[in-house]
């Protein structure tokens, strides 16, 4: 069974980057080093290098603190609308990168429907200060704010309140416990949630695309993707030498996280009560006022840009009685039937891969923290990669994998979902691995050690004892796998085919063909349908272990 | 140093009452021994003096000030009060010093006066040397330690122990009830000391109290209360006591004759206690002994305990009794043998009732 | 005269509405051909073929890109197979590569835009680098758009405009980022007053109420051309050439226009907002000039613009 | 039933050793207790035997097959071993009946069966009625006594116990030893308790193992071992035993007279010692008296212990000499007393060396 998670993660995660490892030192198969080198020596490579690291770093930052806020204000203190204040902030996620930065972009420029129905819009050609280094970092902190809250959420979950009492009987205010105790035995949440936050900034085209490329600002997505336009022979090599270059950086933050948790030790033990409900006192108006002022800047802006961009008939025409048509949404609902099939296969996409990727976290996260096998500990490193690239490279290596039938078995995935879903599962492996991981680092070994003297052999332990466990963090990945999947643009992009189509695509198709309406409407759908499901999964979430979904208290 | 005043507390959880109207005052330095069996609220009456639970009713004051209850709710961190929770609470993410040290870098201590008050604190719970270590690598009693040494090393004004040597052995314990006392005697601070050893509460405390199902029953010094139990219930939990009928022939002055299983003797009453006629006995195993004397009974088991052995017997008179004696050899089970009562405790007649109903 | 039941697969970067409506008007004259076709931005299609040919295994029999410029590439690498016998009657030479490997379907224009608010009206291309118009212009991006590829050359290779004329454009202010549905975007949203794009967008947009106007400057306009080709990789031939010679047919013409683009064939009826085929000027353009300089042109352009 | 075989089992911790080359043999069905200071490797010695450690050499064989060791490596599921841990390790995500009935699920007991399975465990342990709790829902004792049940509702061939009744009052105490002793006879597995309460040891066990630092220092029945520590060492931790020097007048067949603060007394002495002249005397509370006989010694301490008072006294004649005399009442510190050996053990002499050297 470990050895099945072991072997998943290893062919998900390596093959896809050796292959493209190949096309780099070998592109067309004959080994060839001058193209890397060629890349290599040209200083917009370094130039963008620099921007991605630059870009990253302070998204990540921004992604901490707020992801690290909220977190804490629902995990630990006793604001009110907790849950609502959790599915908000998990909202960010759901829209695709592309269309938060064109909402934001909206809000800041002159076009803005909120500037403009507020009588406030700036001159008509005014530059937009979102198209710049700080709009894209912001963007990007937003953005990835989630992936911190979520494994944070989970790991507050199983702080034992003891561990607070203990410091603050020593004298600690809570806000020196919180400094000196809660956050360092968050450090391994904080560190997955960070380490996610980062390589998801890494690996992020829409937003450095949208926000950076008018404004001259090149990172290597972007980078890569306008080698991709030069069409000629060589591009494969080429976007392949920056994908590693991308690979080693990604590297690079896992490699801190790493020395971050080598240095110290979190197992909490395991019966103790759960921490929460400190009080706020007098602050708790204001906090909770703080809070959601900050979900409506960077929640209900950016979702109110686009709703009002999905009920106009065409881009650019305010939004007002007169104006107001649901005909686009009648268009991509009714009309267009890719769309429909696009929910469905979206759906099917992201639910399949959410529920395979959370299978496959908990032995492999067992076999990282627990058994510390130095193989595992490689892969744990090496499941980065498919996520820093980006969602086109990605694309080439399984096509270039992909494109003849299977050896052995004769069967083509090519033109198949299959081929899309095993880029899904290769690609949000990480989103679901590293919460798990995360968690795992904090549990007290002694729960599975009294599971083995009951004779309960690996996979039964695993099931009822270090699942269960691991379910809030568990959950919080699968959560993150499907929200990100379900409106996934670019991996499909090149994946898809007939019948195939993901959510993505088509919004993309929409997009690129100038029909910004009618993309909107999908994507205010998609949101719509996310929420849907959502809200469902909390229904039926009463049954399931405390955590496990995590607005629920 | 603070004195502290516990009116009419109650705790419910859910719909279970965990404390049930407890009223207590504790003494400025006085040392309080918990007793009570386990799951009584013994830990839960402690959370609530610390600031870590809040009271479903009543109140609780330190020096006259209300902190918690009828809407005070002053803050741990502000009770300047120290706990060793029954489950240590080290911090994971610290070493043995840095989490010996946290009281002291809290209250802004720096440098080498910390380092030397660490390893003081250390030295006093016997491990110096451990200061680089993670909890994880501690055995139980190093752990339990280490918990010990950092409410040692802060200043406080109340100390509260839950069960602090439970997972020491003999001559630890025997040690740390000294660095107990000491540190008593030194900072003068108000201890209130939760342990399930009766031994240690008698050794070390001012008085005990004990509780039972949310309650607390009595409230005595240790030789009082071991003494002169008021119930059967507070009897038969302090020093292995027993209960056995007996008919009072004559009381007076703290001084009853009783027959028991047919046999006269002497034994302690209350001052007040005068009644004849039917009565209800405390005896402990060291107010028996095995000899030529007696009334006759029957070996039940007999316990090894090192020094002597317990030797429990029943009353050929009436066997459903069961009493223990001390003897320095252990006897063989069925063997006949007398017992002689040398001393024994007459139980107040009121307590037996509603220690009957309670049970 | 195509096998029963046979398969056709199509990459074609028009929009999704129009490559549907070709594959249907196609499938209702051949109903025996299951076209499977795949639609994706000029760069992703050429990405995703490109990663085919290195796997060994390209999927697509026919290939309908926006470029000549792309076309011109692939004929380098020897990509893709004439198709000699291919009826061309009413194109234009120029419209045709000599080697019959790719023939234009249409005619794309690139003029520019501009938002109904704007108070300025620009006429000539010359207009834009007018310090009136600065910071209010932005153009599609030729590492994104192959129509802007084209936009690019052109001008690159015209005496009269030139790269000091693209360096000017740089310097007052002019961005250039994404495609032309970006362009699009920013000035019907009023981000810029002005935009470089392809005719049908705003043509179409304005009739459904976007606040935008085109313009077919004085100088003349570039022209990409949608060329089709057959790729010499192709497993089904036959239906290949069917599908060619549907395109080139008057019927495809007719198709075309009705789309909303400028068709190719003379004789067919340009559809409404247009001026008469007769009356646009087109820029002089050399796409085998073009591709020689496209690296070249790309770098120069990456370097004033960053896009 | 297993019968475990240690043979010069070896661990250490990075640098520090923690088992230091234990051989020892358990019977099969064998009671055994590990006694020993805090951090002496008791509970390391428990995991290497559950399989939860490997052993840095030496190994270890279950009825003579090899389970750890020199390449063989059983993992714990597959040994049938039960622990209890110091920690309790209770899952908090299952109830207490989910944890209680975890082992019988395991072994696909089902429905009914297991329902009424864990009932009896419950039970057993006085904890009825709490199956739906959350492990966070208990007091400490209550867990312990959960993680308790959990470890009576398998069935094991190897019962491993770590302090099980560390946070337990004396009675609860009491009961639980009594069920493990039922347990015991019922299952005959073979029970390996660690404990630092000598009482229980003595109580519970068929065999003790006296650990320190690492190694087993003796391995005797409860009786021997209480009445005839081999070294310096064990006299000190068993039973409260001090050691003082003494001249040897005589000594044959067992018995010695010697000469202690210079008064005669007769002591006991090993089969085989027969030196006369300098020796070491083991003495125990019990073993002396205060009366009107012996030799002068002056009052230092007492400890009340409930029924009688613990004195230590410093005879005159060796003031750097501390004993501990048991009396019905405690003596004011200062007091002098005259103190009269009734008992004693000779230390062997060859034993007196080592540990001499160790400390
Ligand atoms: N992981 C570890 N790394 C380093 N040292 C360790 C580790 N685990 C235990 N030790 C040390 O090994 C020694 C023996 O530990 P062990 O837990 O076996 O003691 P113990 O006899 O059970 O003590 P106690 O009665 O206090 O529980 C202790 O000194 C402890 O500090
Ligand atoms: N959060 C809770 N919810 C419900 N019941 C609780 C909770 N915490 C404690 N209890 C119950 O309250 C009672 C008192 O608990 P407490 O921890 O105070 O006992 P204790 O006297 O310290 O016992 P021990 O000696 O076993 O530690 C117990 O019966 C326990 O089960
Ligand atoms: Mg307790
Ligand atoms: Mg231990």
């Amino acid at each position: 069974m470990l050895a099945a998670a072991a072997g998943f993660v290893a062919v998900l995660s390596l093959v896809p980057v050796a292959r493209l490892l190949a096309e780099a030192v070998a592109p067309g198969g004959r080994p060839d080093l001058t193209l890397a080198a060629e890349v290599l020596a040209s200083r917009a490579t370094w130039i963008a290098t620099w921007h991605s690291v630059k870009t990253a770093v302070l998204g990540t930052a921004i992604s901490i603190a707020l992801g690290t806020g909220f977190a804490l204000l629902v995990g630990l203190t006793d604001a009110r609308g907790k849950a609502a204040l959790t599915f908000l902030f998990l909202m960010p996620l759901m829209i695709p990168p592309q269309i938060s930065a064109l909402a934001f972009a909206q809000l800041g420029g002159p076009a803005s429907p909120l500037l403009r129905t507020l009588g406030i819009a700036p001159r008509l050609g005014t530059p937009n200060r979102f198209f710049s280094e700080g709009g894209i970092v912001l963007v990007l902190g937003i953005q990835h704010a989630p992936l911190v809250f979520l494994a944070l959420r989970a790991a507050l979950r199983s702080l034992p309140a003891e561990e607070i009492e203990a410091a603050r009987a020593s004298g600690a205010s809570p806000r020196f416990a919180l400094r000196t105790i809660v956050l360092p035995l968050m450090t391994p949440a904080l560190a997955a949630g960070a380490a996610l936050a980062f390589v998801s900034a890494i690996g992020n085209f829409g937003i450095p695309a949208f926000l950076g490329i008018p404004a001259g600002y090149t990172v290597l997505p972007t980078l890569i993707y306008q080698r991709l336009a030069s069409f000629g022979p060589a591009i494969i090599a080429e976007t392949a030498v920056l994908s590693v270059l991308i690979g080693v950086l990604a590297a690079f933050g896992f490699a801190v996280q790493a020395a971050v948790l080598r240095r110290r030790d979190f197992r909490l033990a395991g019966t103790a009560r759960r921490a929460g409900g400190f009080a706020l006192g007098l602050w708790r108006l204001p906090t909770e006022m703080l809070a959601w002022g900050t979900l409506a800047l960077i929640l209900v802006a950016p979702l109110a840009a686009l709703v009002a961009t999905a009920l106009v008939p065409a881009y650019g025409v305010k939004l007002g009685p007169g104006t107001a048509t649901l005909h686009n949404f009648a268009e991509v609902l009714f009309r267009q039937d890719a769309t429909v099939r696009a929910f469905r296969n979206s759906f099917a996409l992201a639910g399949g891969a959410a529920l395979v990727l959370m299978l496959v976290a908990v032995p492999f996260a067992y076999l990282v923290v627990w058994r510390r096998g130095r193989l595992a500990r490689v892969l744990n490193a090496a499941a980065e990669l498919p996520y820093a690239l980006p969602g086109i490279v990605l694309g080439i290596a399984m096509i270039l994998l992909f494109i003849r039938p299977l050896p052995f078995a004769g069967v083509s995935l090519y033109n198949t979902i299959w081929i899309i879903f095993l880029a899904y599962l290769a690609r949000f492996l990480i989103l679901c691995i590293r919460p798990v991981t995360g968690a795992l680092e904090q549990v007290d070994r002694a729960l599975e050690e009294a599971a083995r003297m009951t004779g309960a052999r690996l996979p039964f332990r695993l099931l009822t004892v270090v699942l269960p466990i691991l379910a809030p963090a568990a959950a919080a990945g699968g959560l993150l796998v499907f929200m990100t999947a379900f409106n996934e643009l670019t991996v499909s992009a090149l994946l898809w085919s007939a019948g195939n189509e993901t959510l993505g695509v088509v919004v993309f198709n929409l997009e690129d063909a100038g029909l910004s309406v009618l993309a909107a409407a999908v994507s205010v759908v998609s949101v719509a349908v996310t929420v849907a499901l959502m809200l469902l999964a909390s229904l039926f979430g009463k049954r399931l272990p405390p955590g496990v979904i995590p607005w629920r208290a | 140093m603070s004195s502290i005043r516990i009116e009419n507390l109650t705790k419910r959880f859910g719909a279970s009452t965990v404390l049930d109207d407890v009223s207590l005052e504790i003494g400025q330095g006085e040392f309080l021994a918990l007793l009570g069996p386990s799951g009584c609220g013994k830990t839960t009456l402690l959370r609530l003096v610390a600031g870590f639970e809040t009271p479903s009713a009543g109140r609780i004051l330190f020096d006259g000030v209300p902190v918690a209850g009828e809407g005070w709710d002053v803050p741990p961190e502000a009770r300047n009060v120290a706990i060793v929770f029954q489950s240590y609470a080290l911090w994971p993410h610290m070493t043995v010093a840095e989490n010996v040290g946290y009281p002291l870098r809290v209250r802004g201590v720096k440098g080498a006066a910390r380092t030397e008050r660490v390893a003081e604190a250390l030295a006093a719970v016997e491990l110096p040397g451990f200061e680089a270590r993670r909890p994880a690598e501690l055995s139980g009693g190093q752990r339990q330690r280490v918990a010990l040494a950092r409410c040692l090393a802060m200043d406080p004004a109340v100390v509260l122990l839950d069960e602090p040597l439970a997972n020491l052995d003999v001559h630890l314990r025997a040690s740390m009830e000294d660095i107990f006392k000491r540190f008593h005697a030194r900072t003068g601070a108000t201890m209130v000391y939760i342990t399930h050893d009766q031994a240690e509460a008698m050794a070390l405390a001012d008085r005990i109290a004990v509780m039972d199902r949310g309650r607390i029953v009595q409230l005595d010094p240790p030789a009082k209360l071991h003494a002169e139990p008021q119930s059967e219930r507070v009897a038969r939990f302090i020093g292995e006591g027993r209960v056995a009928d007996c008919r009072v022939v004559a009381c007076e002055n703290g001084a009853a004759r009783i027959v028991l299983f047919g046999h006269e003797a002497s034994v302690r009453a209350g001052a007040e206690t005068s009644r004849i006629g039917k009565g209800r006995l405390c005896l402990r195993p060291g107010d028996l002994a095995v000899g030529e004397h007696g009334f006759e009974a029957r070996v039940v088991s007999s316990r090894f305990a090192g020094s002597h052995a317990v030797v429990t017997v029943e009353p050929l008179a009436d066997p459903e009794v069961r009493l223990a004696v001390i003897h320095p050899v252990p006897l063989a089970a069925g063997a006949s043998v007398r017992v002689r009562v040398a001393d024994g405790w007459l139980l107040p007649a009121e307590a037996a009732v509603p220690a009957e109903a309670a049970a | 005269a195509v096998a029963q039941g046979s398969k056709l697969v199509l990459y074609t970067s028009q929009p999704n509405e129009d490559a549907q409506a070709t594959v249907d008007a196609f499938k209702a004259a051949h109903p025996d051909v299951d076209v499977q076709w795949v639609r994706d931005g000029t760069t992703k299609i050429m990405a995703k073929l490109q990663a085919e040919f290195a796997g060994g295994n390209p999927q697509p029999d026919v290939l309908l890109i926006a470029d000549s410029v792309t076309m011109e590439g692939l004929k380098r690498d020897g990509r893709l197979q004439p198709y000699t016998e291919a009826d061309t009657t009413g194109f234009a030479p120029t419209l045709y590569d000599k080697e019959k490997t790719y023939f234009s379907t249409k005619l794309i224009t690139t003029g520019f835009m501009a938002n109904t608010a704007a108070e300025g009206a620009p006429a000539s291309w010359k207009d834009l680098a007018k310090p009136e118009f600065q910071g209010q212009v932005t153009m599609p991006s030729p590492l994104t758009s192959g129509a802007a590829l084209v936009h690019v050359a052109a001008l690159a290779q015209n005496p009269d405009f030139g790269w000091p004329y693209l360096e000017a454009l740089a310097k007052n202010g002019t961005t250039a980022s994404g495609g032309n549905g970006a362009v699009m975007k920013a000035v019907a949203g009023g981000e810029k007053a002005y935009g470089v794009i392809v005719d049908y967008l705003p043509i179409r947009e304005s009739t459904k109420g976007s606040p935008v106007k085109f313009t077919f400057p004085t100088e003349g306009v570039s022209a990409v051309t949608e060329p089709v080709a057959i790729l010499k990789t192709a497993k089904n031939v036959d239906a290949a050439k069917e599908f060619v010679g549907f395109l080139l047919s008057e019927d495809g013409q007719k198709l075309a226009a009705r789309q909303g683009y400028l068709p190719a064939r003379e004789g067919v009826e340009p559809p409404s907002g247009f001026p008469p085929v007769a009356s646009i000027k087109l820029l002089p353009f050399d796409p085998a000039k073009a591709l020689a300089d496209e690296a070249e042109n790309k770098k120069r352009f990456s370097e004033l613009f960053g896009g």
